[in-house]
């Protein structure tokens, strides 16, 4: 029964939104797009179960082995603020303080420290071990020198290459990539569809 | 014969769906048929793919030296359009898990969407209580951080640093945060290895991972890893491949001819 | 308590908290950016409060844009909006997960979501990618559609090694490896060697992609010490310098 | 199906002597698991391989689990035995890397030819039925007692102690089947052999997923140590901490730091983007003079110059913050012209926080320009939910979408900016900003297709490439990404400079990747050349 019901529950919603994906049908459509809420809503219940264990996590760490525990305090302090100020305080505009004074700086400074990880991936991926690196550095520069906006004046046939990478090989990879995941796609889809798999089903 | 025609045109009104619904029903038989086979015990030869050999020598490793492995779970939301590769994410946590768990051995998980991390407890609590060791189950040794993808990269970058890992294992839906996450943490760990199915994603990942797993490989992991019976879905695949690619083929002889 | 709080709150914006907050964003940009030097206590506090933020910001969120108004609708009407306490009920079993003795009844939700995830991803990688590339991909190669004289073969030629291009790097994926017999042979032979050439494909694919990702991530760097530099420059006016 | 535990061959079940190498066979018991097919050791419960439970066969009992510690009595092999053992096993390896293809019922995925012959599945068995061996002679009372009691137990010799806790890594599980030298024949070996116990064995001990073995506490002994087992603790020891030999084609896992950048290295590189990045603040856009803008740059410009004024466009501020730094300056550029061309706009977003970020531009441009009004020249419309069904919604009746406005929540038929405004086709054209390229494919599919209103998208530089079929096929107008696009539109379109100077910058940038493309080989090759 631990496992029937879950799996008969999977089957069910699975089959019924896909019949809803084809046919147009009002009975089907409805009860296909309140299941569709349905998983919306479980989506942020399970958020707030993410939280709670983000929580436990850190707290559990802080009594464990004391190490870090200022970070995590901070961590668990900011978390909490924000729900407070998020929940209780509604339109007070501390929410909007957060996010635009602390939130965003944050948020787009982590962004950009792609632009070091990016070098330092490049350092590794320039290596040419194999013919693989060789294609891989020589697209990467020359798609990138004629991204300049003064591309046009080291030659004027520079982004009209570009334009032709991008447009044919380019295309060409991306589309085999897209047509292969869409493969792969429905037939996991199909196991998780015809219970083969059932990763949800734990004892 | 052509009533059930003229029901099926009134209940599917959209030609692409219709196409959709014809590719289904080729998929479906070749599909159950190659399950069947394969789960009967038939298999077939693969071509190797060294990150999944380099996943089955870092889980010997990792049992071995004691040192913990990190497996992120990436942000694909089950319910959402990218379950499948949640799906693919949780097969191979669920491979290291029980690896790890027979010989009750740490292990971290860490995710960006919630959903995964209550599918992922759950596989770690069976996955534990299969070896025998029930009570070294914590919930807390998967950790979720985000929903921001940067939140994520973050958040698993500094609960990597206590502890050395022997690895990062980063399968399933992955961004620019995998790249971020990959070089975050790469003077911590001996090895990563990793892919996600995205184009944007996996030129990132391919760029810092030691073995990348490119694209439709990612779906490819349960059949090299430990389930057998994904053995079958590779077989559908591969067959499907090739209708696509004559389909392709068959598409611009009659468009060059003029038919269309 | 919450007017409370909240008066308290508005009389603090108007007056101290506009102050404070250009230099909380200078900081924390700092901080971040510190990470040059590695991992150090003052990148890793800032790197801890993101986390706490990002959370708080996206359970309030949720609880705001998803859960309040329907919990208000339920409540107010359950007669016709009872099934979204069917789902509330499922979502409470979800939160069961962390609590071992009841963790199995997750199970119940999470079949749901692999359910419809599944039905879902099936429905759109057939009707969303394969059936539209696989029509995207089929092109004419007749160089007298594109054009006449060197142009429409200029095209005809791209047409095909799109084309060419598309099912090459399909075929790099191939899982099979050589069965039995001389037709399986030369077919896998064919197949690997089209492979081969997708793997170029795929290559040049990443190159570009990896180029795009450096010039945004660098542009976004730029950005942010652009930023920086005004702040410091609006400083310093305010000063008198 | 019973594997030799020697030479690795496959004989049938109930044979008592192994067809190649002729050893006796009687103490081993397999278990095939039911789903997969795998080789298990007696002990064995689940299947190492899928996991199934493994069922007993009939009569079969339970192995308990006592028998797991008992004194080790290894099999007796003479060296002259290992050798010729050992060349059977070469050459049926020979034999299988020859022939190239896989055995189908044995091939492992994943897996070289070699490896799955000799891989996890058959190899796990070997060196672990090493281990079960004492047991079962232990259960059947073959052993002499004597070798009972001076051998050290298993459990006591694979523990971490007699390791010296140091870190063994692959030899932890490797030499436990090595440790196997019983005394007697410890005394007979050859100087040589002594030396190093290895040589020659590592083709027999293959690298073998630990996992097999369930781990259990050890019990510890409390008799004192005798000599031999010091000395074969000794031995061990010596054994662990040298390398482990790997199995041929196995590769040797380096330190990724060995591989990759050490932390100064690292540092370095970081300062030299940093220092690209504050560049312009110094030199003030030296390299501006050099900008030339790109078609596709040049298209826009004159599409809004050929404007008449009142026109009206829509933009749609689809990007995060996370983004905005990039977008911005763009955004910025491309409203600053609308403005001096006294073009209305009407403003909106598909993601929650780009209302938010268009707000902050348009403070700007009425700062600049105070006779360019909210209301009057420009609105913002507000956030629109729905993805696919919200875009839709704008085909047929925008004030269903929108019903009032962001910033003054009045009905849209009270701004004069929108009050002429039914549908998306009143908009003389439509302008995308985004950061993702899923969000420009639905503005094509679902608007552009529909409604053939001249369109254009400024998206970042990372999703750019995966854009370029569009405009390839007509869709897009204009296709622009953002970084250097808002350097060349500032040119372009003579707008008030802000991002113009940055152009310093990226030419830093990429001089720094070449440099480092550069270096990163000039070291790869001189490592190459001193490894040689």
């Amino acid at each position: 029964m631990r496992r029937f019901l879950p799996i008969a529950v999977a089957i069910i919603c699975g089959l019924w939104v896909l019949a809803d994906f084809f046919v147009s049908h009002p009975l089907i459509d409805s009860v296909g797009a309140k299941l569709l809420e349905g998983v919306m809503i479980l989506a942020a219940f399970a958020l707030f179960a993410g939280i709670l264990n983000l929580l436990g996590f850190h707290a559990r760490r802080i009594s464990k082995d004391q190490k870090d525990w200022g970070y995590r305090l901070v961590l668990m302090v900011a978390l909490g603020g924000t729900l407070i100020a998020g929940i209780v305080l509604p339109g007070s505009g501390a929410l909007s303080w957060i996010f635009g004074y602390m939130y965003y700086p944050l948020q787009s400074t982590m962004a950009a420290l792609l632009a070091f990880f990016v070098v330092s991936a490049a350092y590794r991926a320039f290596r040419l071990r194999n013919g693989e690196a060789l294609i891989m550095l020589i697209t990467s520069l020359v798609v990138l020198l004629a991204q300049l906006p003064f591309s046009n004046r080291i030659s004027p046939y520079l982004p009209l290459l570009r334009k032709w990478i991008l447009d044919v090989p380019v295309t060409a990879g991306t589309r085999g990539i897209i047509l292969g995941t869409a493969l792969g796609t429905i037939t996991t889809s199909l196991r998780i569809l015809l219970a083969v798999d059932h990763p949800y089903a734990q004892d | 014969m052509d009533a059930v025609l003229q029901l099926l045109v009134k209940l599917v009104p959209n030609s692409v769906d219709l196409a959709a619904l014809g590719m289904l029903v080729l998929f479906l038989p070749l599909f159950i048929f190659f399950t069947m086979q394969a789960k009967s015990g038939k298999r077939f030869a693969l071509r190797e793919i060294p990150a999944f050999t380099r996943i089955r020598r870092l889980v010997s490793q990792s049992v071995e030296s004691g040192q913990p492995i990190h497996v992120g779970l990436g942000s694909g939301r089950l319910g959402s359009e990218s379950t499948a590769e949640a799906a693919m994410s949780l097969t191979v946590f669920d491979y290291v898990a029980r690896h790890v768990a027979a010989c009750d051995q740490d292990i971290l998980g860490t995710t960006a969407e919630p959903t995964i991390l209550a599918s992922a407890q759950g596989i770690l609590c069976t996955a534990r209580k299969k070896a025998g060791f029930p009570e070294s189950y914590a919930p807390t040794d998967l950790a979720f951080y985000g929903p921001e993808a940067l939140a994520y990269a973050a958040g698993a970058a500094g609960a990597l640093h206590g502890r050395p890992h022997l690895a990062n294992i980063l399968v399933g839906r992955f961004g620019s945060e995998g790249l971020w996450l990959a070089e975050a943490t790469s003077s911590r760990v001996s090895a990563q290895v990793g892919g996600t199915s995205a184009a944007e994603g996996a030129a990132l990942l391919w760029a810092s991972m030691d073995e990348a797993i490119v694209g439709e490989e990612v779906y490819a992991a349960g059949a090299y890893l430990h389930r057998p019976s994904h053995l079958g879905s590779l077989a559908t695949q591969d067959i499907m491949r090739i209708v696509a690619i004559l389909a392709i083929l068959v598409g611009i002889a009659m468009t060059s001819l003029g038919y269309w | 308590m919450s007017e409370v709080l909240s008066g308290l709150f508005g009389q603090l914006s108007t007056g101290t908290a506009e102050v404070i907050g250009p230099w909380v964003a200078a900081l924390l940009t700092l901080a971040v950016l510190s990470y040059v030097f590695g991992f150090n206590p003052v990148f890793r506090l800032a790197e801890y409060l993101f986390v706490g933020l990002a959370a708080g910001y996206a359970g309030a969120l949720a609880w705001n844009q998803v859960i309040s108004p329907r919990l208000q609708l339920l409540l107010t009407d359950p007669s016709t909006y009872w099934y979204y306490g069917l789902f509330f009920f499922l979502g409470l079993l979800l939160l069961a997960r962390a609590f071992r003795p009841l963790s199995t009844l997750a199970n119940l939700p999470l079949g749901m979501l692999f359910g419809i995830g599944a039905a879902l991803a099936l429905g759109g990688a057939l009707t969303g990618s394969l059936i539209p590339q696989v029509r995207a991909a089929v092109v004419s190669v007749v160089p007298e559609d594109y054009g006449p004289g060197l142009v429409g073969w200029a095209y005809a030629l791209d047409a095909v090694l799109l084309s060419l291009g598309t099912i090459a790097v399909l075929s790099a994926f191939h899982f099979a490896t050589q069965g039995r017999g001389f037709v399986s042979a030369l077919w896998h032979g064919l197949i690997r060697a089209l492979g081969r050439a997708g793997r170029v494909l795929l290559m040049i694919t990443f190159g570009a992609l990896f180029a795009g990702v450096a010039f945004t991530s660098f542009a976004l760097l730029s950005s942010r010490l652009v930023y920086l530099a005004e702040h410091w420059f609006k400083l310093l006016n305010r000063l008198g310098l | 199906m019973i594997v030799c535990p020697a030479c690795g061959h496959r004989t049938p079940e109930g044979a008592e002597l192994c067809e190649a190498c002729g050893r006796s066979l009687a103490n081993f018991v397999y278990r095939v698991c039911p789903s997969c097919g795998a080789l298990n050791s007696a002990q064995h419960v689940f299947c190492h391989r899928c996991f199934a439970e493994l069922t007993l066969a009939e009569g079969e009992e339970p192995i308990p689990e006592s028998t797991f510690v008992r004194p080790y009595t290894p099999p007796i092999v003479t060296l002259e035995e290992e050798v010729t053992t050992q060349a059977v096993h070469r050459e049926a390896k020979a034999q299988a890397s020859e022939t190239g293809a896989l055995p189908t019922s044995e091939a492992l995925p994943g897996q070289t030819p070699s490896e799955a012959e000799l891989g996890p599945r058959a190899a796990a068995p070997i060196s672990e039925e090493q281990a079960v061996a004492p047991s079962m002679e232990g259960e059947m009372g073959e052993t002499p007692a004597s070798t009972e009691e001076a051998l050290p137990p298993l459990e006591a010799a694979e523990s971490p102690e007699v390791l010296g806790g140091g870190p063994v890594g692959a030899a932890g599980v490797e030499t436990p089947a090595v440790q196997v030298a019983p005394p007697d024949e410890t005394q007979a070996l050859t100087p040589e052999a002594a030396a190093n116990p290895l040589e020659g064995l590592d083709d027999l001990l293959p690298f073998e997923p630990a996992v097999t073995l369930p781990h259990r506490p050890s019990q510890h002994v409390s008799a004192a140590p005798s000599t031999t087992e010091d000395y074969e603790a000794e031995l061990f020891q010596q054994v662990a901490v040298e390398r482990a030999p790997l199995q041929e084609g196995a590769q040797v896992v380096l330190p990724r730091t060995a591989q990759g950048l050490p932390q100064i290295g690292r540092t370095i590189l970081y300062i030299l983007v940093l220092l690209a990045g504050v560049l312009p603040l110094f030199t003030w856009g030296q390299m501006s003079s050099f900008v030339q803008p790109r078609e596709s740059v040049l298209a826009l410009v004159r599409t809004i110059e050929e404007l008449p004024s009142g026109a009206e466009v829509l933009l749609s501020f689809d990007y995060s913050p996370t983004y905005a730094g990039e977008l911005d300056p763009l955004a910025l550029a491309v409203v600053r012209h609308l403005a001096r061309r006294s073009v209305r706009m009407v403003v909106m977003s598909t993601k929650p926080e780009g209302i938010g970020l268009a707000e902050a531009i348009y403070r700007t441009i009425t700062e600049e320009s105070p006779d360019y009004r909210y209301g009057e020249h420009y609105v913002l419309l507000g956030y629109l939910p729905g993805q696919e069904a919200g875009l839709r919604s704008l085909n047929t009746a925008l004030g269903d979408a929108f019903k009032i406005d962001y910033l003054q929540k009045r009905p849209l038929g009270e701004l004069s900016a929108t009050s002429g405004l039914a549908t998306l086709k009143d908009f003389d054209q439509i302008i995308v900003l985004s950061d993702d390229s899923l969000t420009v494919q639905r503005w094509v599919e679902q608007v552009q297709a529909q409604s053939d209103i001249p369109f254009h998208a400024l998206v970042t530089s990372a999703v750019e490439p995966l854009l370029v079929p569009y405009q390839r096929s007509g869709q897009l107008l204009s296709l622009i990404p953002a970084a250097s696009g808002a350097v060349e539109y500032e040119l372009a379109g003579s707008v008030k400079p802000s991002a113009l100077f940055r152009s310093d910058a990226y030419a830093a940038f990429f001089v720094l990747l070449l440099v480092v493309a550069l270096v990163t080989n000039a070291l790869y090759a001189r490592r190459g050349k001193r490894g040689s």
